[in-house]
C-alpha cells in the first residue's frame, strides 16, 4: 500500500466522521447544548433510509431530501419543547452543560428505546452505491466518496454562509458572545433552536450516507456521539471547518495507523490523539469561535 | 460547632432505613410455590435486549425462544411423562449487555420467582458468568451462543452446563484440513491471510487457528488483529491483497462482516478462499449478496436435504418475521426441544431433565441428536453459499455434507 | 533596610490591551498606602497580579525580599499577602466562622483544631462580629459580609493586605465604622495597600497615595498634594477642553 | 422621548436602584454622573432590558411602555446600547460586526446610507475593515462598539463609560466622534466618569449617589455646582 | 452526642445489612450486592465530583482495572493482597491522570475521563491480543456472593466513615472552600490542585477495589465486559439525583434508581429504555439540584413557615447566581 493510497483511503474514511461532527459541532458551539441524543438522530435517520430504500424503493439520495428536513425538524421540536426550559433556567453555562448532558442522556434512552419497539436489536444494513472509483490508483467506494463529496460541500457552503451573510455571522455572534448578540437584535432564543435543528439536519444527512455502506443497530447511536464528539473538540468547539479538519485528520490517522503500526491500535491511536490535543490545546486544534 | 455533617444525617439516616426496608420487605415475604398443585411450568430467561450484545442475542437467541415459545404453545403446553400438558409461564428480563445485571437476574430466576428451568442467555462471557449459578441452583444448562475450547473442563468443573457450539480448535481444524486438501489439489497456493476481531470470540478463533493452519501445512502470511467497532478495512483488505494469499479468512463479527464483503467487491478482492465471520450465516446477507454470495465461507451451514431444518426455517420465518441464520439458531431450537423431549420423558425433576440430556438421544430440526460428554458435537464447522444456499461443507464425511467449490467466482 | 513590597516594571497585557504599563513602587512596612486612579485605570489589575490571581506580562513583585511574582496563589498566600475582593466573596454555604477558619486553617503553619476556633472568635470579634460565627455567611448583611471577609484575610496573619474597594457600597455610619477598623489595623503595625473610591476615608487612612490613569503611574506621593495635582484632577474629572 | 417613572432594580436583597425618574427629549444629549457602585450601569442596563426592574415602575420610550422587553426588541423600538466593556465581538472582523449592528429589522432599510455614516464618523473603521476587533487598541474597539449601535439606526444611543480604561488623548478622540454623532440628531444618554468632557457635550445632566438620583440640572449649572466634585474626589468635604 | 448516636445507628443498620444474605436468598443478595456497589461507587465518585464539580466519567476505567486485576492475579497470589496490588493500580493510575488533567475545565475534563475509559480499554485489548495472546479470563473463586457482598459492604461502610472524617477535617474545609469559590480558596492559602489530587486518588482507588471485588461474580472477564461505560454513566445519574454535594446524598440516589432500573427491566423489559428515558428528563425538570437538596428545603420551610418564611434561603440563591 503505497503512501498516496493510504492517505486517500483515510481522507474517504474521516469525509464519513468530518460529515457527522459538523451537526454537533453547531449544536454544541452555537446552541450550547451538549447533546448525547446526537448519535441516535443519526441511527434514526439511517432507519428511515433503510425503511425508504427497502420499503418504499425510495433512492437514498433521493431520501436525502425527506429524511434531512425530519431532522432538522424533529431536532428543532426537541429543542423547543424541552431543551429551551433549561437554557432558560441555566444560571451559567456550567448548570446548562450538566442540565443538558442529563437530559439528552434521557433523551438518548427514549429514542434507542422507540427504535427497538419498531425495528428490534437486529443489525440492519443494505447496500448502495457499492461501487469502486478509481482515484489515482487508489480504490474508493463511492458511497464512501459520497460522505467525503457531502462533507465538503456541506461544510464549505456552511462555511460560506456562516462567514459571509448575516444571518450566519449571526449565529457565530451568539456562539461568540450571547449577551451582545441581543444587544444588536438577535433573538438569541430563535437563534440556538435554529443551530441546534440546522445541526440535527446535518445528524440526519449523516445518518442517510452511513446507512448505505455501515451496518447499524439501534444501539449503535453512542458510537457516533463520541466519535463526533472527539472530532469537535479536536476542531474547537462551533468551528466548522475546524470539525472538518479534524475530521479528515482523523480518518488520515487512523489509516496510517493501521498501515504502518497495527490495526490493532487504531482505536487507541484516536483516543490518544484526542488526550493530547485536549491536554495540550484544551481550545482544540483549530481554535474555538466561542472566546 | 454547629455547622458539621454529623448532626444533619439523623432524619436521612432513618429516612434511608425505612427506604431499604420496605425495598428489601417484598422479598422476604416470597414463599415458594406449592410443587404439586402446579397449573403451569414456569420458564425465565434474561437476555440482551439492550446494549452492545442486543444485535447477537436479536439473531440467534430471542427469536429461538418465541418460536419455540410459540410452538408448544400450539401444541397445548409442555407435555410431562403422564402425558398431561402444562402451559408455559414465561419470566423474562433484559440483562441490559451487563455482566452483573445477566448474573443477578439469573439469580432472581431461580430464588425469586423459583422458575423451573431458566434458558440461558446470549454469548460466550455471560455463559460462563452464569454457569456457577445454574450449577449451584440445579438448573441444566444449553449454553448455545458460546464457542469456547475450554467446554470439556467446564463439563467437569459444572455437570449440568451443556455445550452445543462447539470450540476455535473445531472450526479452525476443519477449515485447515479443508484448506490443505485444496492445496493437495493444487487449487490454492498455502498462503492465508488472517484477520480477527479483537474480542473472546475471534481472539479464541485465530488463536486456535495457528497452530491448526501451521499443522495443515498452511503458511498465515498476514495475521491481523483489529479493535471492536472498526469498519474500515481499506487497509487490511489492501494488504492481504499484496500478500499473495489465495485464502483470506476473517474472524470477524456481523458489522465487519458486511463491511468486509462490502469492501472486498469495492478493492476488487478476489482470493481464492473467501472465508468469514459472524454474519455470513444471516439469511439477510445472503440475500443482499444475492449471486455474489455464491462460494463464500464461514461457520456453519445446513443440510439442505434435511427436511425438518428446512420446515423449521420456515415456521422461523412466519413466526418472527425473518429466516433464522445458518448457524445457530437451528441449534438453539435443537436444544429447545431436547429439553422440552427431556421434560416429556423424565418430568420437571431438574436432576433427572439433566440426566436425560446428558445421556438420552433425540429427535430435533437437526436430525438424530445425542451428546457427548453433554457437547454436541455433529456441527456444521464450515458452510458454503452454494445456490443461494448455506450448506455444509465440512465435516466432509457428516450426511448430508456437499461437496466445496473452489475457487469462489470473482465478483461479478 | 529592604522594603516589605517592592514592584518593578509590572505590566500585564489582555490581547491587544496593555491594562498595567510597567508600574513600579515600593512599600515599607506598617504603611499604609491608597493605590487611586478612575475606573479601569488598572488599579485591581496590579492588586491581582500582586495576589497571585493574575500572573503578570513582565516585571518584578518581591515582598520582603523574595520574589514572588510567578508564584501559584496559594504560595503567595503562605508568603503572607492576603486580600479582599472589590464584589464581596464569601463562601456562602459554610457558616461565619468556618469562612474565618478556611484562611486559619491553611496559612503556612495552621493552627490546630482548638487554637483555630479560639482564634477565629476572637477575629470575629475584632471585625465586629462577636458571637455570629454560627450563621450562615449568606445570610449576613452587606457590611457584615465585609466585616467577616476582613476577618478572613486576617486568618492568614499577613504581612501585606490588600483591601479592594472594601468601603465601597457602605452608608456613611457603617463607613466610619469601616475606616476606625482599618485604622486600628494599621496603628497595631499591619501594611495596607488598598484602592479606594471613598475619597474622605484615603484622606483619613492613608498618608501616601499612588494615582494610576490607563494603566500607568501618574502620581506617587502625600495623599493631600496628589490629589491637587492637576494631572490627577484631569485623570479624574476629564479635561474640559476636551471638546473643542 | 424617553422616561422613566419609579424604576427600582434588586440584586437579591441589594437595592442598585432606588425609585429613579429620568427622561430624555427627542435629540437630547443627557449624562448620568456618579462614583462607582452609584447605581448608573444598573440604570441603562434596566432600559436596555438586560436586568429586569421591580414590577412597580414604567419605562416608557415614544409613547409606548417597554418595560420587561427582552433586550432584542428593546433595540427594535429605537434604541442601542454600547454596554460597559464595550461588548462587541472581538473574534469577528470589524465588517462583521458592522453587518451584526444593522441586523435590526428597523436598520435592514437605511443600511447602505447608515454605513456610510458612521464610516464617515469613524474613518478609521474603513481603513480596518477586515481586521478582528480583538486585535485592535481599546479606542478603536470603542469606535466599533459606538459604530455598530448606530448601524441600528437608533433614535436614542446609550453608552455606559465609554472612556473606561482609555488613554487621555483616546478620551479626547471619544468624545469628538461623540459630539458629530450628536449632530446628526441622534439623542445620546450617557454615563460617564469623565465628568469635564462629558458635561462639555451634554445638554443636561442627573447626578446619582448609592441608587438615586441626587441631582439634576443643565451641564452649565452642574458643571459649576460643587456636589459633583464632592461625588468624585470628596475634596469639599 | 448526636454523633455518638448517629454512629450507633449506624452500626445497627450495618450489623442488619451484614446479616440479611442469610435471610434473603440468591436473588436479595445479589440485589444488595448490585446495591452496594452502586452506593459506593456513587459515594466515591460523589467524594471528588461533588466539591470540585468536575464531572468524571472515569469510573468505569478504574471499575474495570480493579477487575481486570482481580483476574489476572487471583491464581497467583493470596486474595487480599490481589485486591492491595488492585488499589496500588487505582492509584497510580489516579495519580498519572490527575496530575494530566485536573487542569482541563468543564466539559473537557468530561470528555478526557470518557475518553480516557476507552484508552484504557482499547490498551488493555492490545496487550491482551499481543502479549498474552488470550482475551478472556476465567476467575473461579471458591467463595460464594454473600462474602461479596460483605466486603463490598465493609468497603462501603469504609467510604462512608472516610467521606465522613474527611468531611470533618482540614481537607474536608478545603473541599468547601473550594466547591464554594476557588478563588477564594487559593487566597486562603489551599493548594487546590494537591486537595483535588488527593480527592481523585481516594475515590478512584475505591472504584478500583468496587471492581475487584465485584468482578468474582461474572466468572469471566474481557474488556468488554468490565469497561461497559453505561456504569459511569449510572454512576453519574445516581450521585447527581441524590445530590453530590452531600454525604448521604449517593445513597438517597442510587438506591432508588437502582431498585427502580430492577423493577422496570423485570416489568417492563421491553419498553424499559423509554420508560428510563422519560424518568430521566423528568428528574432533571423537576428536581434539578436532586432529591436530597429538594426534600431538605421542603423540611426547612415546613419547619419555620410563617412569617419570615426562606428569606435565608432567597439570599443564599442569590448570592450563589
Amino acid at each position: 500500500m503505497t503512501l498516496t493510497t493510504a492517505l486517500i483511503a483515510g481522507l474517504v474514511l474521516g469525509g464519513t466522521y468530518a460529515l457527522v461532527a459538523m451537526g454537533l459541532t453547531l449544536q454544541y458551539g452555537i446552541a450550547r447544548i451538549m447533546n448525547l441524543a446526537y448519535g441516535d438522530t443519526i441511527i434514526t435517520a439511517a432507519f428511515a433510509a433503510f425503511i425508504l430504500q427497502g420499503g418504499l424503493a425510495v433512492n437514498p439520495l433521493l431520501g436525502l431530501a425527506l429524511v434531512v428536513p425530519g431532522g432538522f425538524l424533529l431536532s428543532y421540536l426537541i429543542y423547543r419543547l424541552i431543551l429551551s426550559h433549561l437554557v432558560a433556567r441555566a444560571s451559567d453555562r456550567g448548570a446548562l452543560e450538566v442540565d443538558s448532558i442529563l437530559t439528552t442522556f434521557g433523551l438518548l434512552f427514549v429514542i434507542q428505546g422507540v427504535l427497538l419497539v419498531l425495528f428490534g436489536g437486529n443489525y440492519t444494513s443494505y447496500s448502495f452505491l457499492n461501487v469502486a472509483v478509481d482515484i489515482m490508483g487508489a480504490k474508493v467506494a463511492a458511497n464512501r466518496l459520497l460522505a467525503l463529496a457531502l462533507a465538503l460541500s456541506i461544510g464549505l457552503t456552511l462555511y460560506l454562509l456562516l462567514t459571509r451573510t448575516r444571518w450566519g455571522t449571526a449565529l457565530r455572534a451568539v456562539a461568540v458572545a450571547p449577551q451582545s448578540a441581543a444587544l444588536v437584535g438577535i433573538d438569541v432564543n430563535r437563534a440556538a433552536a435554529f443551530a441546534f435543528a440546522l445541526g440535527g439536519g446535518l445528524a440526519a444527512a449523516g445518518g442517510v450516507v452511513i446507512s448505505m455502506y455501515q451496518t447499524f443497530t439501534a444501539t449503535a447511536g453512542v458510537v457516533f456521539t463520541m466519535k463526533a464528539l472527539i472530532v469537535v473538540i479536536m476542531g474547537g468547539v462551533g468551528n466548522l471547518l475546524g470539525a472538518l479538519c479534524a475530521g479528515l485528520l482523523l480518518g488520515v490517522v487512523e489509516t496510517l495507523v493501521s498501515t504502518y503500526v497495527d490495526p490493532g491500535l487504531t482505536l487507541a491511536a484516536t483516543y490518544a490523539i484526542f488526550l493530547v490535543v485536549l491536554l495540550w490545546r484544551p481550545q482544540g486544534l483549530f481554535g474555538r469561535v466561542a472566546r | 460547632m454547629t455547622y458539621s455533617k454529623g448532626g444533619r444525617c439523623l432524619p436521612s439516616f432513618t429516612a434511608l432505613a425505612t427506604i431499604l426496608g420496605l425495598a428489601l420487605a417484598p422479598l422476604v415475604a416470597a414463599t415458594p410455590a406449592g410443587a404439586q398443585d402446579r397449573t403451569s411450568v414456569k420458564i425465565g430467561y434474561a437476555v440482551s435486549k439492550t446494549g452492545a450484545n442486543a444485535g447477537g442475542a436479536a439473531i440467534t437467541t430471542i427469536p429461538n425462544y418465541r418460536l419455540w415459545l410459540h410452538d408448544v404453545e400450539k401444541n397445548g403446553g409442555l407435555e410431562l411423562p403422564d402425558g398431561s400438558k402444562l402451559p408455559i409461564e414465561l419470566v423474562e428480563y433484559d440483562d441490559r449487555s451487563s455482566a452483573e445485571e445477566v448474573v443477578r437476574a439469573v439469580e432472581r430466576l431461580a430464588g425469586q420467582d423459583q422458575v423451573d428451568f431458566i434458558l440461558p442467555p446470549w454469548g460466550t462471557g455471560f455463559n460462563l458468568a452464569v454457569a456457577p449459578l445454574f450449577d449451584r441452583y440445579g438448573y441444566p444448562q444449553l449454553a448455545v451462543s458460546s464457542v469456547t475450547d475450554k467446554a470439556p473442563q467446564f463439563v467437569q468443573r459444572w455437570p449440568r452446563s451443556f455445550w452445543f457450539l462447539g470450540g476455535g480448535s473445531d472450526y479452525t481444524g476443519a477449515l485447515a484440513s479443508l484448506l490443505s486438501a485444496q492445496v493437495e489439489a493444487g487449487t490454492i497456493n498455502n498462503k492465508v491471510a488472517m484477520v480477527s476481531v479483537a474480542d473472546g470470540f475471534g481472539i479464541d478463533l485465530v488463536s486456535a487457528a495457528r497452530p491448526a493452519m501451521a499443522e495443515a501445512g498452511m503458511d498465515v502470511v498476514l495475521d491481523r488483529t483489529y479493535p471492536v467497532g472498526t469498519n474500515d478495512f481499506t487497509t487490511l483488505l489492501n494488504e492481504a491483497a499484496a500478500s499473495g494469499a489465495d485464502t483470506f479468512v476473517s474472524f470477524s463479527y456481523p458489522p465487519d462482516t458486511f463491511a468486509l464483503t462490502e469492501q472486498a467487491q469495492v478493492a476488487d478482492y478476489n482470493p481464492k478462499v473467501l472465508y468469514l465471520g459472524v454474519g455470513a450465516g444471516f439469511p439477510p446477507y445472503g440475500r443482499k449478496l444475492g449471486d455474489k454470495a455464491e462460494g463464500i465461507m464461514t461457520l456453519g451451514g445446513i443440510d439442505a436435504k434435511n427436511a425438518q431444518n428446512m420446515a423449521y426455517r420456515e415456521r422461523h420465518k412466519e413466526v418472527t418475521g425473518e429466516y433464522p441464520d445458518l448457524w445457530g439458531s437451528v441449534i438453539t431450537y435443537a436444544s429447545l426441544q431436547m429439553l422440552q423431549e427431556a421434560i416429556r420423558r423424565v418430568g420437571l425433576d431438574r436432576e433427572a431433565v439433566s440426566a436425560e440430556l446428558s445421556g438420552g438421544t433425540f429427535q430435533t430440526v437437526l436430525g438424530e441428536t445425542k451428546l457427548q460428554d453433554n457437547r454436541l458435537r455433529d456441527l456444521w464447522l464450515v458452510g458454503q453459499w452454494q445456490d443461494g444456499q448455506l450448506v455444509g461443507v465440512a465435516p466432509a464425511d457428516r450426511p448430508g455434507a456437499s461437496e466445496v467449490i473452489l475457487p469462489r467466482q470473482p465478483w461479478k | 533596610m529592604t522594603p516589605l513590597l517592592s514592584i518593578d516594571e509590572l505590566t500585564k497585557r489582555f490581547g491587544g490591551l496593555t491594562a498595567v504599563d510597567r508600574i513600579s513602587f515600593s512599600m515599607e512596612e506598617g504603611e499604609a498606602v491608597a493605590l487611586l486612579g478612575p475606573n479601569g485605570s488598572g488599579k485591581t489589575t496590579v492588586l491581582n497580579m500582586i495576589s497571585g490571581h493574575l500572573p503578570a506580562s513582565a516585571g518584578r513583585i518581591r515582598l520582603g525580599g523574595t520574589t514572588i511574582s510567578g508564584l501559584p496563589a496559594h504560595r503567595i498566600a503562605h508568603h503572607g499577602v492576603a486580600r479582599t475582593f472589590q464584589l464581596v466573596r464569601v463562601l456562602p454555604s459554610l457558616s461565619v466562622e468556618e469562612n474565618v477558619l478556611a484562611a486559619i486553617r491553611f496559612r503556612v503553619r495552621p493552627a490546630s483544631a482548638a487554637e483555630a476556633d479560639e482564634e477565629a472568635r476572637s477575629l470575629l470579634e475584632r471585625v465586629g462580629l462577636a458571637g455570629r460565627g454560627g450563621e450562615p455567611a449568606a445570610a449576613l448583611t452587606y457590611i457584615d459580609q465585609k466585616r467577616m471577609e476582613l476577618a478572613r484575610a486576617l486568618g492568614s496573619r499577613p504581612s501585606l493586605l490588600l483591601l479592594d474597594e472594601w468601603l465601597a457600597g457602605l452608608n456613611p455610619s457603617e463607613l466610619r465604622i469601616g475606616i476606625d477598623l482599618i485604622a486600628r489595623l494599621n496603628d497595631t503595625g499591619m501594611t495596607v495597600l488598598l484602592v479606594e473610591h471613598v475619597m474622605d476615608a484615603v484622606r483619613a487612612l492613608c498618608p501616601r497615595a499612588i494615582v494610576m490613569n490607563a494603566g500607568r503611574k501618574i502620581a506617587d506621593g502625600a495623599t493631600a498634594e496628589v490629589l491637587k495635582d492637576p494631572e490627577v484632577v484631569r485623570a479624574y474629572l476629564g479635561e474640559s477642553d476636551a471638546v473643542a | 422621548m424617553l422616561s422613566l417613572d419609579e424604576i427600582s432594580v434588586r440584586y437579591g436583597k441589594h437595592l442598585a436602584l432606588d425609585r429613579v425618574r429620568l427622561s430624555v427629549r427627542e435629540g437630547e444629549t443627557v449624562v448620568i454622573l456618579g462614583a462607582n457602585g452609584a447605581g448608573k450601569s444598573s440604570l441603562l442596563k434596566a432600559v436596555a432590558g438586560l436586568v429586569r426592574a421591580d414590577p412597580g415602575g414604567a419605562v416608557t420610550f415614544r409613547g409606548t411602555s417597554v418595560s420587561g422587553l427582552p433586550a432584542h426588541r428593546v433595540l427594535e423600538a429605537g434604541m442601542a446600547l454600547v454596554p460597559e466593556g464595550r461588548g462587541i465581538f472581538a473574534d469577528l472582523t470589524v465588517e462583521e460586526n458592522l453587518l451584526l449592528g444593522a441586523y435590526a429589522r428597523r436598520a435592514r432599510h437605511g443600511e447602505g446610507k447608515m454605513r456610510e455614516l458612521v464610516l464617515d464618523l469613524f474613518p478609521k473603521l474603513a481603513e480596518r475593515r477586515r481586521q478582528i476587533v480583538g486585535t485592535m487598541s481599546g479606542g478603536e474597539q470603542q469606535m466599533v462598539a459606538i459604530g455598530r449601535a448606530l448601524m441600528s439606526a437608533p433614535d436614542l444611543l446609550m453608552l455606559d463609560e465609554p472612556s473606561l480604561g482609555l488613554a487621555p488623548v483616546v478620551v479626547g478622540e471619544l468624545f469628538e466622534a461623540l459630539a458629530r454623532v450628536r449632530r446628526t440628531g441622534v439623542a445620546i444618554l450617557l454615563v460617564e466618569q469623565n465628568v469635564k468632557a462629558s458635561l462639555a457635550l451634554a445638554d443636561r445632566g442627573y447626578l446619582m449617589e448609592v441608587g438615586r438620583i441626587v441631582g439634576e440640572g443643565s451641564a452649565a449649572e452642574l458643571r459649576g455646582d460643587p456636589a459633583v466634585q464632592r461625588a468624585f474626589l470628596g475634596l469639599a468635604s | 452526642m448526636r454523633t455518638v448516636i448517629g454512629f450507633a445507628l449506624a452500626g445497627v443498620v450495618l450489623a442488619g445489612l451484614a446479616v440479611a444474605p442469610l435471610y434473603l436468598g440468591p436473588y436479595g443478595t445479589g440485589l444488595l450486592i448490585g446495591m452496594t456497589g452502586y452506593v459506593t461507587l456513587a459515594s466515591a465518585w460523589a467524594m471528588f465530583s461533588g466539591p470540585t464539580r468536575f464531572v468524571s466519567l472515569a469510573t468505569v476505567a478504574f471499575f474495570g482495572i480493579g477487575a481486570y486485576t482481580m483476574a489476572v492475579l487471583y491464581e497467583s497470589l493470596p486474595y487480599p493482597l490481589v485486591l492491595a496490588v488492585a488499589a496500588l493500580v487505582g492509584l497510580v493510575v489516579a495519580l498519572v491522570v490527575g496530575l494530566s488533567t485536573l487542569r482541563l475545565a468543564g466539559v473537557y475534563f468530561v470528555i478526557f475521563t470518557f475518553g480516557l475509559a476507552e484508552l484504557v480499554r482499547q490498551l488493555v485489548t492490545w496487550y491482551e491480543v499481543n502479549v498474552t495472546g488470550t482475551l478472556g479470563r476465567y476467575l473461579f473463586v471458591s467463595f460464594g456472593s454473600e462474602v461479596i457482598y460483605w466486603q463490598l459492604l465493609g468497603l462501603c461502610a469504609a467510604t462512608f466513615l472516610i467521606a465522613w472524617v474527611i468531611g470533618r477535617s482540614r481537607i474536608g474545609l478545603a473541599l468547601k472552600v473550594i466547591g464554594d469559590d476557588e478563588v477564594v480558596a487559593v487566597h486562603c492559602g489551599i493548594s487546590t490542585a494537591r486537595v483535588k489530587l488527593a480527592l481523585f486518588a481516594v475515590s478512584s482507588v475505591i472504584i478500583t477495589l468496587v471492581g475487584a471485588i465485584q468482578a468474582p461474580r461474572w466468572t469471566y472477564i474481557e474488556p468488554l465486559i468490565v469497561f461497559n461505560p453505561t456504569v459511569s454513566f449510572l454512576t453519574l445519574i445516581m450521585a447527581l439525583l441524590g445530590g453530590a454535594g452531600r454525604l448521604w446524598g449517593p445513597l438517597v440516589g442510587a438506591v432508588p434508581l437502582f431498585l427502580l432500573f430492577e423493577w422496570l427491566s423485570a416489568n417492563f423489559p421491553d419498553h424499559y429504555s423509554i420508560i428510563l428515558g422519560l424518568l430521566f428528563m423528568a428528574i432533571v425538570f423537576v428536581l434539578p439540584k436532586g432529591v436530597l437538596e429538594f426534600a431538605e428545603t421542603g423540611l426547612r420551610r415546613l419547619r419555620r413557615r410563617p412569617p419570615q418564611d426562606g428569606s435565608a434561603t432567597v439570599a443564599g440563591k442569590e448570592v450563589e447566581g
